[in-house]
Formats: structure tokens, C-alpha cells, sequence
């Protein structure tokens, strides 16, 4: 055990902790006023349930024994066999290591709150998000971290561009298409209630994104310090880039540019220990044109993917995933990509993104419809109408 | 000169506006508000506590305008505001005996 | 009595509030209100799609004062909340049936 | 038909919401300002400088009714609103010559 | 001195000291608007002032040398004696244990602002908390870290179930008994004025409380890693209960849950370094029931103890001291409760408990009667009428 | 490498990143509604362009091979050079010191928009701040920290009293005669229009300080420890001044405390790694009531450095980089000031502070005016009536 590495992923594990609440505020901003509190409430009611369920037998599933290249065993269940000691190869305890990546899961079910925004039930976005954690997100960490065929096959995911972003974010898309769009979508305009709020929630993402992707070293070394050199590079250029682009098409607005910021930490995710600054400043431009358009794309389709967790995180992390096959370098980590001369890494990483697409997108969907048609996804019209913060938590938001 | 002082749901404002500004209707006042008309209440929670809520939030718009304008400016803004459902909202006439403009002194009756 | 109804600059409230003041004039209700006069629209943006906004935030005043005061009133307002440019404001005078004061119950006509 | 402008204490509201109901009296728009009547100021301070506050919050209520049920209605509210302290409010009475119901167009007068 | 354990505690540091104004924003959301800056400012003025204090003396009360069990001397009078170095059996510097620890002070402090809510006059509050923090606070930390009578008794406490919490919930009790009920309460509704503040505040407190319970390990090591990990869980358990029963009797306000999380945090508190993660769902569930009961029979009783310190945190934390004498397992830490063959800790904890809300109770209402005949603790009924940002801060919220 | 330092710089580096958008709230809360937005962008702005200059060629600039004393040479363009492993003579990586300087270079920018608020046109911002950082940021931190003619000259400043609080401080002030006063200003009176908002954003720098003076020790030890010690300290004792003093005045407004503690945390910023506690109750006294006069002498003469960037870091960082030839006592470091019989010290202290004092003004004075005359640095009277927020972003911070 080494106690500089243990103190950084205690710190990592609160980072990224802290990341679910700023997600839920990032969002809660750009909601109306009526569903404000339902908003950052999701956000909360994702700590707590993936929380207890991660320690009862998602985290086994994930990380247990292998079971045919598909998922873990149940060898942790309740944490048995997960102690204060480091596990193989790690040089922090294993129960740490659990918790830094309960987090994750976490997080991942609260970037997937943006398709429901406005009008969810709770009750079934309770059930929703246990499925969801159960048959997509556990089985990516799996592939991709826990031994799975992806990592068999030498895909790499630094700290989470399919597991988290893919998944959230394509899951978010399907997810949208199945609950529908809110009322009055597209016919009057729906304003962000608190740009300030939104604000903070993303600060508050940028500040636990240096645990999120420094974290994934799981140690404190030069490779977590380049991990938080890149990633807030790539934000930068990102940012940059939609602050341009909107500044083209008329002003640049503050929620374009953050969006931007999230659009790029998103995309740096799964490189962030494989490139190098120039890497990451391709990575981030790319990345803002890309989610930009993607964007755009979403409005034009009338598809109320409502806080563009697909636009941002979806194809964010699908370009960064990629892209670790063009950039990664062996002056920072092991691998080489295309452009170092290695094409064997980029086509690993071609199979992963569209195995995880496909596999977020459909399986998504089809556990929305069953929660849809067993128990409702949606509130009623007139629960929608007087806003979600007063008929499913019978609070108002301001007074 | 009269005041018409509409209470109309927060969504339909931009139509509201729009269609008063075709109409050469520009100069107006708006103001948030909160109001219930029939409905009823509903019930909401504090820490195992209830309490009623029954305002809903509208949008409160008055125009001042000449006595002959009232008749188009209360069409339009039926025709702008209305969706069909409860909660539309109502129109109401006040008289105003002057209309004074701040900037210049100007007053009109 | 009248209701003299007043939309003002938000930052010319406090020199309105002075100038009734010194003549005696201190009850009075305010309230933070959005308006337009003749001004255009600007354009918003939220990412990427675009959206006029064109109201702007004034300041709402009215007092309810005896038929005998209303010119002094509009004047001390007129000349305490003027600057001269566009969007200096309005003042509207309301005919008021009768005021109550809810503490004693005494009325006034 | 008139309107009944009632300045009430915030925390009063619910009390002269529930007695205006119990007699039938539903329909209302409620809205917060900010008021004085004759206390004095209060001075504030903001990095060493100072500055006078004398608006405190109150509820406006405003409901439009017919001719014959003002004095209930004034009534109601003056019971339910009272404290018998300083700053309990007022009522204010005007005319309104029309009413029109957005949703389906009818009026009353 | 070891590097990794002194960068856990100087992080930790940093994060106890955030949950401070974390109280403050969370109680802020729960008041009136007129009152909001009040509230935060007693957090701020907590900080300002205790953080004074103890440098100056109160350190040196809680661990000087022993004298009769009771209290400590003098001898680290203005950090005398306190040095760069490491003290006697530790491993980060001596000075920065004694800042961790005035991290516990300040915010045990700001926790009793919730009695006082809206109507403390602010100079007596900063009368008050110097003598509660010199006649409460720094003997309880004597006794049970500072080799007083009760740590000789074999009390243990991991991170301030009776230090912080006992003391501050029952401190609490006793002050609001002593300063009475807001006017108007009973009869109007006193609704939060911003439940997103106070969502937020609630973040910050579950992000900070990272730091204070892993940081009471006072080292990166298993068990810092297990403190955080059951901390973790216990708040979810405790969330979902409160989830689960707001649910029942209506509707799953976000205050409940977030209370929830709270209780559990308080009520895991003194256990964390000493119970694993069934223990800690075994606490989580009782706390959240406890608690919840607790607010119920405040409210009831129409006493007006107006955030909740001494539901929340006063019978959170009396629970958890008791449990740990229930859960404690050498599985985690040296000792064994009840449920591990072991009688005797339970009976430690028993008497700790006894005798930290008797005598918090009791001297915190001794202290406030003081402070109220000597210089009124209240505000006028007009200061109170207009609120106290305009009347104690000069200053209004929002504008 | 040492990981425990390692953990702690990865840390600082990202608690020092969210102080710059806790800049941007404390900042936002004191302008109008009209310009909340515009207030934070800023300071997101300053990230994200900072961050891409400085991996460019400003951290070259600032530690890139001694030219002249002045500046650094660009040995470091692009980060080349700029590796995992540690620098020479230190135990963390390289890459990793090249970041936590970064945030340094933004939060100091972001400083600086005190003096514009309100006012500024976006474009020019952008455009000033590139050559800010550039000829005025770079070369200081050159001077003091990369062994330029201060640093030769012995003259010592721990974490930036003149590279980050002197140079913001009084580059605001010259940047405010350049610009002018907001229409209005003295006419009326401008209310801060959310005051939670700043406390908010108050206490998430008070917060980060801790990585800001802690991790200047570039490692994990008793110096990082004194370093925060002492850095608590004085703000809590400048915070103490201004509430006695405001109380004195008037009333403890909550913005005169919290104003305080940034006085004395600005003040402490050079001698936290040099001054005991004694010192810093010392430094806290004065910084608390110099910049209070300051700022009054700011208001009286009518000068609209609106958010006082200019007399609480100018002013306290100028204080502060004397006190070090004051206090610097051998018992923290090897350095000894004036009380403890060095007088060599206080004169390097005092040459330094003459000079950056003089070269801040006038070289901001002089950028401000070219950016000014070549594109204007000011938006035209009509934006700046209707407001920042929609007039540069097109965006209306609550709906
Ligand atoms: N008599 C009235 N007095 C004052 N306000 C009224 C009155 N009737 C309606 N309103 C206002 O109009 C709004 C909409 O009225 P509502 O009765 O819901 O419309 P509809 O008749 O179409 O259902 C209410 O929320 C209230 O603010
Ligand atoms: N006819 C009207 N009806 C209602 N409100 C009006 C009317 N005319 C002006 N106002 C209010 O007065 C405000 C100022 O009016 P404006 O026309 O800008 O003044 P000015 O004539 O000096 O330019 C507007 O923002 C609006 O709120
Ligand atoms: N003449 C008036 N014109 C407009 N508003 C008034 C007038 N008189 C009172 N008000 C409103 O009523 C509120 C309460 O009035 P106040 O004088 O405090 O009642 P009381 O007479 O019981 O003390 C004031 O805050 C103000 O908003």
C-alpha cells in the first residue's frame, strides 16, 4: 500500500463524488423554475440508490470473476472478498478502489437525468436506473475495466469515454425517444431558469473532473498529472471552440461555452492517459466541432434529448474514444496510435465504440419501454403542467 | 382611455406580444404573477408536513390604450392566448382618466 | 381619490421616493415590473438557437392619493424620475371608489 | 363589476385565502411587492456606505367581482388580514367596466 | 512524518473546512428570504471566531496535558509547543492536527445556528458560542480525544458522534428552549425560501464529510479508505428511508431525503473507523428512522428548534455512539461491540452517551440563560418582523 | 518523485481551478441582476484562454531559461521538455508544477475584471487579457519564482503577494481610470443583487486558499501545514477587523466580513511560508484595517475599481510582501525579517514591492489604453443599460 496513492483516490473518490450534486445543478439551471428541484433531486436520488446497489452486487457484477467476457461473478457480493488491502497489482486499498468506482456509476445515472427532464416520474426513474446500472452500465465496466472481451481485445477506456459517456449518453437518446418530448416542446420557447445555477454545477464538474481522469491513474504519479494537464487542456480548446462558434452565429453565449467545457472534458475522458498536450488539444477541437453539431443536428430533428447529455457526452465520448486510437503515445502510457503507427489499437477501439453504441442504445430503449409500459415513465399532463418540483416532491423550489 | 389588464399563461406571452405588435399594439407592462381561477388545490409537503398550494403562475400584461383600440386589443389577445383548456386566464377594462409620458410631460385623457 | 400609477426607471426609485417624501407623500406600493414603450427587440441566443427579448425591467409604483393631490404627485414624479432619453416612463391616473385601512376599518371616498 | 386591491401582510395570505374561499370567493391573482405606509425608514449599509430601506415586503391580491359582493368580500379580508399593528394593509376599490374569460370569450360587465 | 498521510489531512482539512459555510447555505435555503444572509453569516462568523479561539486557547483545553480527566492545561497556549513536527505517535505535523481539529470546532458550532434561526441577536451569538465552545466543546473533546475520563473509560468516538454531534444537537435542544419560538411560529407557515440553496448546502456537507470522517483516521491508509466507504453508505440507507417514508405519508420531498442523508452521516459518525459496511447499513436504517421520529416529535411538541440539529444530529448521533458499542468488529479496528462477544463497550458507550447529552444539555441552557439576562439573546420583535438581514446585517439578499 | 507530494500538488492544483469561478460568483453576486452572467463568464473565460496560453508559451515565458533577469526564453514552447518526471530539485512531476502555476496565471486574470465590471466588452477582454498575462503576469512570475532579478536580488514571495495580488490589485486599479466609471456610478446607488451568491462564492475561496498557500510548499510537510495554519489565521483575524470595524460603523454587514477574510487571506499569501502564527495574527490586524481604509479612500475619491480588486488584494498583497521582511522568523524557514534582526530582507522585500506596485500600474495602464484605442474596451451606453448578460452573451441570467 502506498499512502500517497491512497490519499489521492480518497480525494478522487469526494471529487468525484461531488460531480453527481454539480451534474444535478448543471441541469437545474436550464430547467424551468417549476422543475427545479426535481432536477437536482434526481441527481441526489442517484447517489443514494446506485450507492446501495453498487455495494450489494453491481460492483461484483462488474468486477467479480469473469463470466464469459460478458460480466462479473457474484464473489463481492455485500463486499465479501473486498478489504482493506490492496487487491493484485494495486497499491491502494481494494475497498477504495470500490468506492472511487461506485462514483463513477453514479455519476453515469445522472448525466442520463438530461432525457427526462421536465417530466419523469421518480418512482420510475427509480426502477429505470437500477436496470439501467444492472444490464448496461455494469456489464461496460466489465468489457472495458473488469477483464471483459473489450479489454481482452485491447480496447482501452482511460476513465470512462464508453463506460460513462457512451453509455450515458446514448442511453440518454433512447431513453428520450421512448418518454417523449415535454409539452409545448417546440412550440413556445422553454428558458433556462438560473444560467448562474448551471454555471456553478458545470465549475463544480470541471473541479471533480481533475479526479474523475487524475483519478483514473489510481495512483499519484506523472501519469494522473498528465491525465489532469490534458483533460483541462482539451476543456480549454473545447470551450474555446463553442465560445467562437456562437460568437459566429451571433453571441457567445455563457451556457455555449460551459457546454463546450463539458463537451471536451467529455471527449479528454478515455485518452486521458494515453495523449499527450498536442493529442489533447486535437482531441478538444475536434470535439467542439463535433458536439456542435451534433448538437445543432438534435434541435433541427425536433428530438427533445433535453439537456443534450447525447449531443455532449454521447458523441463526446464516442469522437475521445476514437481518438485514443490516432493519439495515444507512448511517450506518456504504453499504447501507440495510428499516428504513432500503430493501426491495431484504433481498430480495438472502432470495435469497442460501436459495441457500446449499439448495445447503450438498444438495451436502453428496450428497458424504458418495459418500465413504460409496466408502471409509466411519464407524469400525467397535468402534473407536467404545474411542474415536477410540486406534484413529485410537493416542494417549491423559490418563495 | 382605458387599461386592459390581461392575465394569460406564462407560455403564451411571446404569442401575445407577437400578435399585439402586428397589430401595431406595442407599448405594455408585464408582471409575474400568480393566480387560480376554479381550480382546485394541491397538496404539498415540508419534512412530513402538508400544506395547500393553489397559485398557480401566470402572466400579468396591461396595455393602455384609446377607448376605440379596447375591442382589437381584447381580440387579440383572446386569440393568442387561447388553448381551449382552464386556466387561460381573463381580460379585464379599466377606465383611466390620464395618461401622462414621464419623458416629455405629455398627457393624453 | 385616484390611483396614480407610475412606471419608472428601476434605478430612478429611490430619487422618486425622496422627492414624494418631501412633499408629504409616503405611502405607496412598488413593484418590479418588465415593460416596453417604442424601443426594438434584441436578440437572444440560447445554444445556438435565437430569441428576441425586448422587455425591459422598470419599476412600478402607485399611490393612492386624495383627487386634490394627483397633480402634485404626477409632477413631483414627472420631475424627480425624468432623464430625458427614451424609456423614462408613464404615469397613469385610476379613478379609486374608496380605500380601506384594514387595521381600523376606516374608509375614504 | 369592481376590483378589490387589497395590500396585505405576506403571512396573512393563507388566512385571507382560506376565509375568501369558505365564502365562495375563489378566483384571485396574487402578487408580491414591496410597500410603506407611514413607518419610518430603516438604514442599511453595503462596505461602509449607507442607505435607507423603508420598502418591506407585502401581498397584493387583486379579485374582480361583482358590484353587490364588494362589501363581503371587504369585509373578509379585513377580518382575516388584521393584527391590529402597524402595517396591516389596505384595500383599494375601482371600477372595472368589462370582464372577459379568455377560454371561451363570454363577458360580464 | 509521512507525505501521503500528511496530504490526506491537509485535504481534509480543506473539507471540513467547506462544510462550515455547506451548514450555512444548507440552513439558508430553509429560512425566509428576509433571513438568508443571516444564516450564512453565523456559519462565516463561526469560522471567524472559533478559528481565533482556538489558537489562542481552546486547543490547548481539549488536548493540553490532563488535568483531573476533565480538561487540558494551558501548555499549547497560542500554539506554544505546537510544531512542524510531528507529535508523539503520529505521523503528519503537529500543527496540522491541531487545524484539523478547529475545523470539528467551528462547525460543531455552526450546527447549534439551527436553534437560533431567525431571530439571534448576532452579538450574543458570538458571546455565546466563545463560551460554548470554552464550556462545551473542548471539555467534550478532552474526554474523548484528549486521554480524558471517558476515553479512559474505553469510549470511543471515532469522528464526533458525542463530540460534534451530541453536543451540538443537544446544545441545540437547550438553546432554542431557551431563546423560544419564532414569533408567528405555529400559526403561518414559515416556508424555505431556496430549496436548491439548501440542496447545495447539503452537497457540500456530504462532499466535506469525506474529509471528516477519513480524515479521522489521521492517515491515507484501509482504514480511512473504510471510514469514507461506510460513511458513504450509511448516508444512502438513511436517505432512502426518509425517501421511502415521506413517500408513504405523501410525497418524497427533497428536504426529507436530503435530511435523510444527513442523519445517516451524523448517526455513522462516531462508528466510522470501527464498523464495516453491514454495520453501517444497520445504522443507516435505524438512523433514518430515529431521526425521522425525532423531527416528528419536535414538531409536534411545537418546539421550535428550527433546522433540526438536535433531530438530526443530537439522535443521530446518540444512536451511532451506541452502535458503535453494537457494530464494532476487529474486522475493521481493534475493538468489538456487542454483536462481535464484547459487552464492555457497549457499556463505555452507554455511560459517554449519558453523560455527553446530559451535560450538554444542561450547561448549553445554563450558558444561553446567561448570555440572555446578561445582554438578551433575541432581537426586538421589529428587528425579528423585519428580518434579520436588514436589521443585524444591514444588508437584503437579493435585489 | 515523492507520491505523498505528488497527491497533494495534484490537489491544490484543482482546488486552486475552482477558485477562479468562485471569482466569478463573488464577483457576480455584487453587480446587478442585468450583468450576473457576465460577471462568471469572465472568469470562465480567463480559464479557458489562460489554460491554452500558458501550455503555449506563457509558462515558458515564466519559467522557461533566464534572459536578462527579465524573462524566461521559450524552451518550454508547447511544453516541450515539460515531462512526467520531476523537475530538478523538486519531488513532484514536472507537468504537474506546470499546471498548478497555470491556475495562478487564471485566477489572477480573473482578479482583475473587478475593475471592469459591468462595462467591458467580451471581444476586449479577451483580447487585454492575452497581453496581460503576456508583459505583466509572466514577467513577475519570471522576477519572484523563476529566478529573475527579484528572486536574485532575495527578495521572497511564498504563493504570490506581488506575482498574483499586487499585480491584479493594481493593473485593476489602472485598468479602471482606463475604462471609467459604470454610467451612474455616484448617481445612484448600485446594489449587489444576490448576496448568498457571494458568500458562496467567498467561501469556495477561502476554500481553495488552502491549495493556494498549502500546495506552495510544493509538497506535503510542515511547511504546507504552517502554510495553511497561518493562512486560516489572518483571515480570520482580517475577517474579525472588518466586522468589528462595520459593527463600529454601522452594522457587521456580511459583505464587510467576508471582505475582511480576502483581505487577510491576500495579505497572508507571500509570508505563509514564512511567518508563524504569531505573524500571521500580526498580518491579519493590519491587512484587515489598511484595506479597509483603502477601500473607503476608494469611495471617497469616487474611483469605480468596482469590486475592490485594488484595495483588497492590492492593497493587502502589498502589505502582506512587506510583512515577510518583517516577520520571516527562522523557526518556519531559513529566513529571518526585521523582528527577528535581518534588516537585508525587508529592504529586498521593499524593492520588490516598489517595483511590481509601479510596474503593474503603468504597464496595465498602458495595455488597457492601446486595447482601448485600437477596439474599444468598453460596450456603447445602450448595452451597457440593458445589461452585460444580454448585450454580450445574449442571455437573461433568471426567468
Ligand atoms: N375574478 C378574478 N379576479 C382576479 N383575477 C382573476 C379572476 N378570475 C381569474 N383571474 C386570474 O386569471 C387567471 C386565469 O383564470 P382561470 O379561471 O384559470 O381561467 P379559465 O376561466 O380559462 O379557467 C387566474 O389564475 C387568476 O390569476
Ligand atoms: N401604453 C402603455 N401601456 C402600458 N404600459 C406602458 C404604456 N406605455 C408605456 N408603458 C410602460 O412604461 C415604460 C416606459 O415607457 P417608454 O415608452 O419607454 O417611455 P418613453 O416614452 O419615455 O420612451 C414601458 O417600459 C412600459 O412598461
Ligand atoms: N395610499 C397608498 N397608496 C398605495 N399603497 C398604499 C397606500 N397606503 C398603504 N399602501 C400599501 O399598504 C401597505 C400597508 O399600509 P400601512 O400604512 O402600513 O397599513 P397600516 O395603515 O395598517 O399601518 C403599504 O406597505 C403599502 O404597500
Amino acid at each position: 500500500m502506498n499512502s500517497g496513492d491512497t490519499a489521492w483516490i480518497l480525494v478522487a473518490t469526494a471529487l468525484v463524488m461531488l460531480m453527481t450534486p454539480g451534474v444535478g445543478l448543471f441541469y437545474a439551471g436550464m430547467v424551468r423554475r417549476k422543475n427545479a428541484i426535481a432536477m437536482i433531486t434526481l441527481s441526489i436520488i442517484c447517489l443514494i440508490v446506485v450507492g446501495i446497489q453498487w455495494v450489494v452486487y453491481a460492483y461484483s457484477l462488474a468486477f467479480g470473476n469473469d463470466v464469459a467476457g460478458f460480466i462479473g461473478d457474484l464473489s463481492y457480493f455485500m463486499l465479501n472478498n473486498v478489504g482493506l488491502e490492496p487487491a493484485k497489482g494495486m497499491t491502494i486499498p481494494h475497498i477504495l478502489f470500490m468506492i472511487y468506482q461506485m462514483m463513477f456509476a453514479v455519476i453515469t445515472l445522472a448525466i442520463i437525468t438530461s432525457a427526462v427532464a421536465e417530466r419523469v416520474k421518480v418512482s420510475a426513474f427509480v426502477v429505470f436506473g437500477i436496470l439501467w446500472i444492472t444490464f448496461v452500465y455494469a456489464p461496460f465496466v466489465h468489457w472495458l475495466w473488469g477483464n471483459g472481451w473489450l479489454a481482452k481485445l485491447g480496447a482501452l477506456d482511460f476513465a470512462g469515454g464508453m463506460v460513462v459517456h457512451v453509455s450515458s449518453g446514448f442511453g440518454a437518446l433512447a431513453l428520450a425517444l421512448v418518454i417523449g418530448k415535454r409539452m409545448g416542446f417546440g412550440e413556445y420557447s422553454m428558458e433556462p431558469h438560473n444560467i448562474p445555477m448551471t454555471l456553478l454545477g458545470g465549475a463544480l464538474l470541471w473541479f471533480g473532473w481533475f479526479g474523475f481522469n487524475g483519478g483514473s491513474a489510481l495512483a499519484a504519479n506523472g501519469l494522473a498529472a498528465n491525465a489532469i494537464v490534458v483533460t483541462f487542456v482539451a476543456s480549454c480548446v473545447a470551450g474555446a471552440v463553442w465560445m467562437i462558434v456562437s460568437w459566429i452565429k451571433g453571441k457567445p453565449g455563457s451556457l455555449s461555452i460551459i457546454s463546450g467545457v463539458i463537451a471536451g472534458l467529455a471527449a479528454i475522458t478515455p485518452a486521458a492517459g494515453f495523449v499527450d498536450v498536442k493529442g489533447a488539444i486535437a482531441i478538444g477541437l475536434v470535439a467542439g466541432i463535433l458536439c456542435y453539431i451534433a448538437l445543432d443536428f438534435r434541435v433541427r430533428k425536433g428530438i427533445d434529448e433535453s439537456l443534450d447529455a447525447w449531443a455532449i457526452h454521447g458523441i463526446g465520448g464516442t469522437w475521445g474514444s476514437l481518438a485514443v486510437g490516432l493519439f495515444a503515445t507512448k511517450a506518456v502510457n504504453d499504447y501507440a496510435g495510428l499516428l504513432y503507427g500503430n493501426v491495431a489499437l484504433l481498430k480495438a477501439q472502432i470495435i469497442a465504440v460501436v459495441a457500446t453504441v449499439i448495445y447503450a442504445f438498444v438495451v436502453t430503449f428496450i428497458l424504458a419501454k418495459i418500465v413504460d409500459v409496466v408502471m409509466g415513465l411519464r407524469v400525467s399532463h397535468e402534473e407536467e403542467y404545474v411542474g415536477l418540483d410540486i406534484s413529485q416532491h410537493g416542494e417549491v423550489a423559490y418563495s | 382611455m382605458k387599461m386592459v389588464l390581461a392575465i394569460i399563461r406564462p407560455e403564451k406571452l411571446e404569442d401575445v406580444k407577437k400578435a399585439l405588435e402586428s397589430k401595431g399594439f406595442v407599448a405594455m407592462t408585464v408582471n409575474e404573477v400568480k393566480g387560480r381561477g376554479e381550480q382546485k388545490g394541491i397538496t404539498l409537503q415540508f419534512r412530513g408536513r402538508t400544506m395547500e398550494v393553489d397559485l398557480l403562475p401566470k402572466v400579468e400584461i396591461f396595455m393602455v390604450v384609446k377607448d376605440e383600440d379596447v375591442d382589437t386589443v381584447v381580440d387579440t389577445i383572446i386569440k393568442s392566448a387561447r388553448t381551449g383548456r382552464y386556466g387561460d386566464g381573463k381580460i379585464f377594462i379599466i377606465p383611466v382618466e390620464k395618461s401622462i409620458r414621464i419623458r416629455t410631460g405629455e398627457f393624453e385623457t
